[in-house]
């Protein structure tokens, strides 16, 4: 539909019409100046027509709010930058046959759920035999060796053992993200590698959830993969960069 | 479906001899209806069979022709419109829809011109309705090919409202809606059409809370939902209403497009759009009779007196007007397999073991009319704006109507007591419908239902109370349980309501062949 | 819990975390440049950190988003001006006893759901005898008049109807509120009402579920009444109403 | 509930010689580590004991005092703590904390103090032993005088947790919900607690996804609880984790401040923390006893199976796991009346007929372990951003929860996919919970099952190959078996994993009076 037209508004069932719902709790007990605060406060996101449809006190001095309103603002596609990770994703096969041709030795990675993080089931569906989606995981490919720390792994530990398995690649899985954990987690991994003088030597990669490429590359990663990841989009990116490195001479090699 | 209800249903142990008294019941208070009917007719039947001639257009102004050429007749109604449309093609040698046009035009009056052969004029009547039926069986047989062809859902097929207002976004969110899982598309209508003595004419964009049915708008739709049933390998459907002012004329439009199913209720237009009794009941009838010619599966409206009156106390009054909706419709010659008994899931969600009482009408409901596919409504009346609880009363709902096997699933949205649906209501619905059957296909098979248990007991209780209904309509005629407000808590006087002027006594030699051609001989017997 | 401090600003789950979810559609096809449009969208909306949790391609060009957000909007209660209706609801009884001994004649009310609406469970929720949530609607009252004309009814028939009947106060639903025909259909009421110059001897009153006070009082109107509305409350406002305008000369009398 | 389970479990035609099989195995797989348990201690073991002895307080570091005292302690801890403790108040005495405090110091070193006379020290430990059940029993019958007095309410309990990661927003959040309905607030616990090897102390306001388990904690948590049960009139229960690396300890402080729940499995802190098999396997024990004489329930945490592994190809695995923490439990003296055996809601919802397995499994579970309560966890593995169908995955597991008569209902969250819950989050799942059950309470009485339907069919079909787990355990031993991977899909080496360097043989004259006491002569056999 945009080819048209790069500049969009939300849609409810109509062109343009600007229609968004929300919900929010607002610490006021509810009545009609809870219901107004509501409305002013959808107001200030910039919804015309504000209306309340729902409010429920939740007691605690605490109310909760549905409400629907048109957005008066609108977004220009064309203004957009989306960062892409890259142009193509290789199969299993495709990236052994890369390695062996363009890299001519095993690819080593390393990979940990961070700090107090003990979620490794997206850590083991890039890296363990089974994979994720039906698509085999890295410790599958003949052309890789894998390390997987598993869970509540310390940085420290984790550079340690890095630097000594020679990684080209480090993978790290941040799911638990209250407080915004997981950025002050990624950005002291990157500090550290930074410190140890190893940061350049390693493709640095994180994952999860909440992760999405902009925000680690923000934060000082190569690439980041969110939900729905899949194990041959990570290997072709180890790989594809790795090569990239090699060919502008990028990485010192070993 | 059928071993499902064969499941549940059994444990309710009814009383097969209430059931006959029902239909008995039933029968009598049609008859009454009926013998009324056949001597009467209306400025919308006069009109349906002037569409079925073939005329279409409108004047200058917009109004449409066949409203022209019945308002002009005036008195001459009783004859039939037909007598007077084909005395002057047999006189004028023209077409039908110029012959209107002329009318329109004040250059011809169709009372004053010579009275030509009457052998000739039934030839010619018959011819075009004999053209009008091959027409409807045409479309009829195209859908039953498509259908072979390109297969359907297992039931209960998932129905979803588009009501944007604009029939060009309404195709849009029907396709969007088809791709998502829907089998069932109602465009629903624009607030004030059903009282619209006339149809509106060619494609519309300003509708209110709904779009205009009107007989371009019916073809823009099936053309895109047969691109998109194409796409699909899947037939996907098309209704429309068949309710208000203009039933016999849209029920007609509705055959000639090829739509699918159409809401029709025998008292609809009474109760909830204070449309005239005696005129509803007539239209109803000719509105049918094409419905079953067409092979429409018809909805009825029971579900609607659940928005007025009292799910729980006024449960009875669903099941005594299905058999009475049943007996009409049988009546005006529909097949079982058309007949889309209208009920719903609406008592108050505070109610305790409220989920047992859903159970125990869907299953009655579901045992009762066996062989009819039986349209099921989703809670609205205690929806509030709380769309995360409303998308849940929509759970529980899926989860009844497939563990009792309905066949058409209307789909409850989360934003019902907000706004028409938004396309991505309409996917919420979807997914959870899909959701919901998917997990619980087959548990209607794993249970036996206790029949000592609250929800046996329950449907006993609230067949026992329709049979007592029906009865005492039986005894008092159905206009005088109009009066008495016997269904949706509503009272309507037999001689109230809109539209009573356009009710017309049939003349002893009133003339309508395309009725003839639908009857076939069997005037609703 | 507002006593305190009167900026408020979303609740979590945390004071002042700012959380609020929203959802809408945009048209464009789902992918990365949609899920980034979404985000653009919440930014401009005020929420920081925009998430989107969840998005759906619902085909014809259109994707759904449900989103997360902290909102950097706050409200100040202390500004916000919350039309209230009355202070004090009185019961049937006191109604009935306050129109006997303040104005000393029967209320003759006329209501109708206006227009194309034919929603007609809300206008008899208030007028009806068996009212509303356990609360007698007017006709139950022994000093009301009350003329319920039902559904569709043109706004000229109310107009004519209320002159005929002496209407001390005119009752309108509107609950069919797509494309604002209910704003439409109010707006014209009030116009015919001033133009046959009887505006200023009616009390005139709109209810129905999209229905605020304020918005009535903008529309025109003496009040308006929403969603839950009991009779006792609408009957509390009218006859205050009439005595009101008897006190102060303010309607000329019959 | 028993009216329900009975209802729906008879139909399940299970094999009452296969359940005696199962409870057989697992009584042969517990008696051999049960053997290993008695000859050894731990660190978190011997803390416990001093805390229960009166030892909370920390030193400036914040470090606890029982911690210092037991890392002193070194090799000598073989004989017990408590002997070196008593022994040192008989000597010195002072007080247990001041001892505690004066080690801590570095004041006192216990190993170098002169030995008193053997029976003075034993009158002093089990007089301080007594004085300990006291306390628990004091609070066990608090608690039973309010229930009395205030009532709970029926079964399913409404369970919802809070984790702000500030006891003081976990407060208000937790009033919140007992207002709208919750039954039992759990407070989640911080990430990364469960592997520190001590607790912290003191009320906490910085924790990550959880707050951390202190004994402040618990007492604020206590203290508002009651408030709101009196104000309510229902008694709301608290509950904390006991899992981790100081499973007895936090079990004692439960006991101490009156908690009604610990989260307590034999093997979780094995398979999901990474903690040693044999540090874990001795802790459960010592904190089984305690949460047995403070009445706790315990919950078992089987659901956590689920996540890891499938739910349709490893519904077998939580079976046999439930029927080895039964018996750990009823060896460590806990009653049946206690045991809130832990399974989980986690098929896919793309499973066709997915309700039928889950309905299976959870009749299941209700029909092998009659008389226990049972707690029935949410759906989370399959939650994705959508708040809506996710909050429709949780009214089937709330349907599935009162159909099949679960005891203690934790509430799914629609946003289990995104955050912890929001107060709002709360609100909506509460209203979920009640709404669905109140509308189906009595669904379970409804129907029979088919004994030869899917339901039942699966139902004995996982057990069967429970049954075969358990004789293949047997074999094996649980060491094994967890090496394995048997649980979980969970890979664990016996002398893998943290902690272990707590773990101590106990030397021939081990001394523990709170031990001996809660044991009452009666050592797990
Ligand atoms: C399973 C699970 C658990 C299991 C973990 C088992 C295990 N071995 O992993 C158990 C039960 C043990 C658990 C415990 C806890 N959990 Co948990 N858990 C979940 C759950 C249900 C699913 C997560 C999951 O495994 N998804 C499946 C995987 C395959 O998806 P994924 O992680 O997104 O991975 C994909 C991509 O993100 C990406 N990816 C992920 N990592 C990486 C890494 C790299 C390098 C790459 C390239 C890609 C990549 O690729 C993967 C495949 O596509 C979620 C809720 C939910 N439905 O999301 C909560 C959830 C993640 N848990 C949560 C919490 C809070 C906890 C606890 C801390 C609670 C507590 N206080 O006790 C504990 C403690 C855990 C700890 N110390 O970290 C919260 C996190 C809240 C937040 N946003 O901060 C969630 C969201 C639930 C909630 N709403 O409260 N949990
Ligand atoms: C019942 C119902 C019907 C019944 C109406 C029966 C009847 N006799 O009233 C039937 C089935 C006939 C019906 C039909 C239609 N309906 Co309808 N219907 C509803 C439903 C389910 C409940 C409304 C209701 O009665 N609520 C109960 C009453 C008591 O509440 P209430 O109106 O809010 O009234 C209270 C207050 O608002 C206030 N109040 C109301 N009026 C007044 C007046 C005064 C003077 C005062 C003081 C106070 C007051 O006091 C009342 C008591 O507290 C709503 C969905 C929902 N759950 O809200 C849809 C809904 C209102 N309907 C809707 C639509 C679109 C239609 C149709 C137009 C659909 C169609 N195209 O065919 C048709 C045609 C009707 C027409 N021409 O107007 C839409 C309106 C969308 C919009 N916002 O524009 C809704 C929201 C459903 C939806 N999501 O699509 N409907
Ligand atoms: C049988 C029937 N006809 C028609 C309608 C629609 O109303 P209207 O005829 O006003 O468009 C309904 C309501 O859903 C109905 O049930
Ligand atoms: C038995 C048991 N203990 C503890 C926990 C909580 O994890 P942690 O011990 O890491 O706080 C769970 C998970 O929900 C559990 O099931």
């Amino acid at each position: 539909m945009h080819e048209a037209d790069p500049v969009v508004r939300p849609y409810g069932d109509r062109r343009d019409d600007g229609a968004v719902q929300v919900s929010f709790t607002l610490p006021v007990r509810a009545g009609e100046l809870a219901s107004e605060a509501a409305r002013a406060l959808m107001r200030k996101m910039g919804l015309a027509s504000p209306q309340v449809v729902f409010s429920r006190d939740l007691g605690e001095g605490l109310t909760f709010f549905v409400g629907y309103g048109r957005c008066t603002h609108q977004v220009d596609l064309a203004t957009l930058e989306v960062p892409r990770l890259q142009g193509e994703v290789m199969d299993f096969g495709a990236v052994n046959r890369f390695v062996r041709e363009r890299l001519g030795r095993k690819v080593v990675v390393v990979g940990a759920c961070t700090g107090t993080d003990a979620h490794t089931l997206g850590l083991d569906a890039i890296l363990s035999m089974k994979g994720f989606a039906g698509d085999y995981g890295l410790e599958r490919y003949p052309e890789f060796r894998v390390v997987n720390l598993g869970s509540q792994v310390p940085n420290e530990t984790l550079v340690a053992r890095a630097v000594e398995e020679g990684a080209d690649a480090i993978l790290v899985s941040q799911v638990v993200t209250m407080r915004d954990v997981h950025l002050a987690n990624l950005t002291r991994l990157a500090e550290l590698l930074e410190a140890e003088g190893v940061r350049e030597r390693v493709v640095l990669i994180a994952g999860g959830p909440r992760i999405s490429h902009e925000l680690a590359v923000e934060l000082g990663f190569d690439a980041g993969f969110g939900p729905g990841t899949t194990p041959s989009q990570v290997a072709s990116f180890i790989v594809k960069e790795l090569d990239r490195r090699r060919v502008t001479g990028f990485r010192d090699g070993r | 479906m059928t071993e499902t209800c064969r499941g549940l249903a059994s444990g309710l142990r009814l009383d097969p001899g209430l059931v006959r008294e029902a239909r008995e019941d039933a029968r009598a208070i049609v008859d009454e209806v009926l013998a009324y009917v056949r001597e009467h007719t209306t400025t919308s039947m006069e009109r349906a069979a002037l569409r079925l001639a073939g005329v279409e257009e409108v004047d200058a102004e917009g109004t449409p022709l066949v409203n022209l050429v019945v308002d002009r007749l005036g008195d001459r109604l009783g004859h039939g419109a037909s007598y007077w449309l084909f005395n002057a093609v047999a006189v004028t040698g023209r077409e039908p829809e110029e012959v209107a046009r002329a009318v329109a035009e004040g250059e011809l009056d169709l009372g004053r011109l010579p009275a030509a052969d009457p052998a000739r004029v039934r030839q010619l009547g018959t011819g075009a309705a004999r053209l009008a039926m091959e027409a409807i069986d045409a479309r009829r047989r195209e859908r039953d090919v498509m259908v072979e062809r390109l297969g359907q859902s297992p039931s209960p097929w998932l129905y979803v409202i588009v009501a944007t207002g604009n029939i060009y976004e309404d195709v849009v969110q029907a396709r969007s809606a088809a791709r998502m899982g829907a089998d069932v598309i109602a465009v629903i209508r624009s607030t004030g059409q059903s009282l619209l003595d006339y149809v509106p004419h060619g494609a519309t964009t300003e509708g209110y809370a709904g779009t205009y049915a009107t007989q371009e708008n019916f073809r823009i739709m099936r053309r895109a939902l047969d691109e998109v049933s194409e796409e699909l390998g899947r037939y996907v459907r098309q209704v429309n209403y068949a309710s208000g002012l203009c039933m016999p004329e849209i029920a007609a439009m509705g055959a000639l497009e090829r739509l699918d199913m159409m809401l029709n209720d025998a008292m609809y237009g009474i109760l909830f759009r204070d449309i005239n009794p005696r005129r509803t009941l007539i239209d109803q009838y000719l509105s049918r009779r094409i419905s079953a010619r067409a092979g429409h599966i018809i909805n009825t409206g029971e579900d609607n007196y659940l928005t007025t009156d009292d799910a729980f106390t006024a449960a009875h009054t669903v099941i005594a007007s299905q058999f009475i909706n049943e007996e009409f419709a049988l009546r005006a010659g529909l097949a079982r397999e058309q007949l889309g008994l209208g009920h719903a899931f609406q008592m108050d969600p505070d109610l305790p073991d409220g989920l047992l009482h859903e159970i125990a009408q869907a299953a009655l409901v579901r045992a009762l009319f066996p062989g009819c596919p039986i349209k099921f409504m989703p809670p609205t009346k205690y929806k509030t704006g709380n769309i995360f609880r409303a998308h849940l009363q929509d759970g529980l709902f899926n989860l009844v109507g497939v563990l009792t096997g309905q066949g058409i699933q209307l789909l409850g949205m989360p934003t019902e007591a907000i706004h028409t649906p938004f396309v991505s209501d309409r996917y919420l619905a979807l997914e959870n419908a899909r959701y919901v059957m998917n997990n619980a296909r087959h548990l209607g098979e794993e249970f036996l239902l206790r029949p000592d248990g609250r929800i046996a007991r329950r449907a006993r209780e609230v067949l026992e109370r329709a049979v007592a209904m029906l009865r005492q309509i039986r005894d008092i005629g159905l206009w005088q349980a109009l009066e008495e407000g016997m269904f949706a808590a509503v009272r309507r006087d037999r001689d109230g309501g809109k539209g009573l002027e356009g009710v017309v006594a049939r003349e002893p030699d009133y003339y309508n062949p395309f009725l003839d051609e639908l009857e076939g001989g069997r005037c609703g017997a």
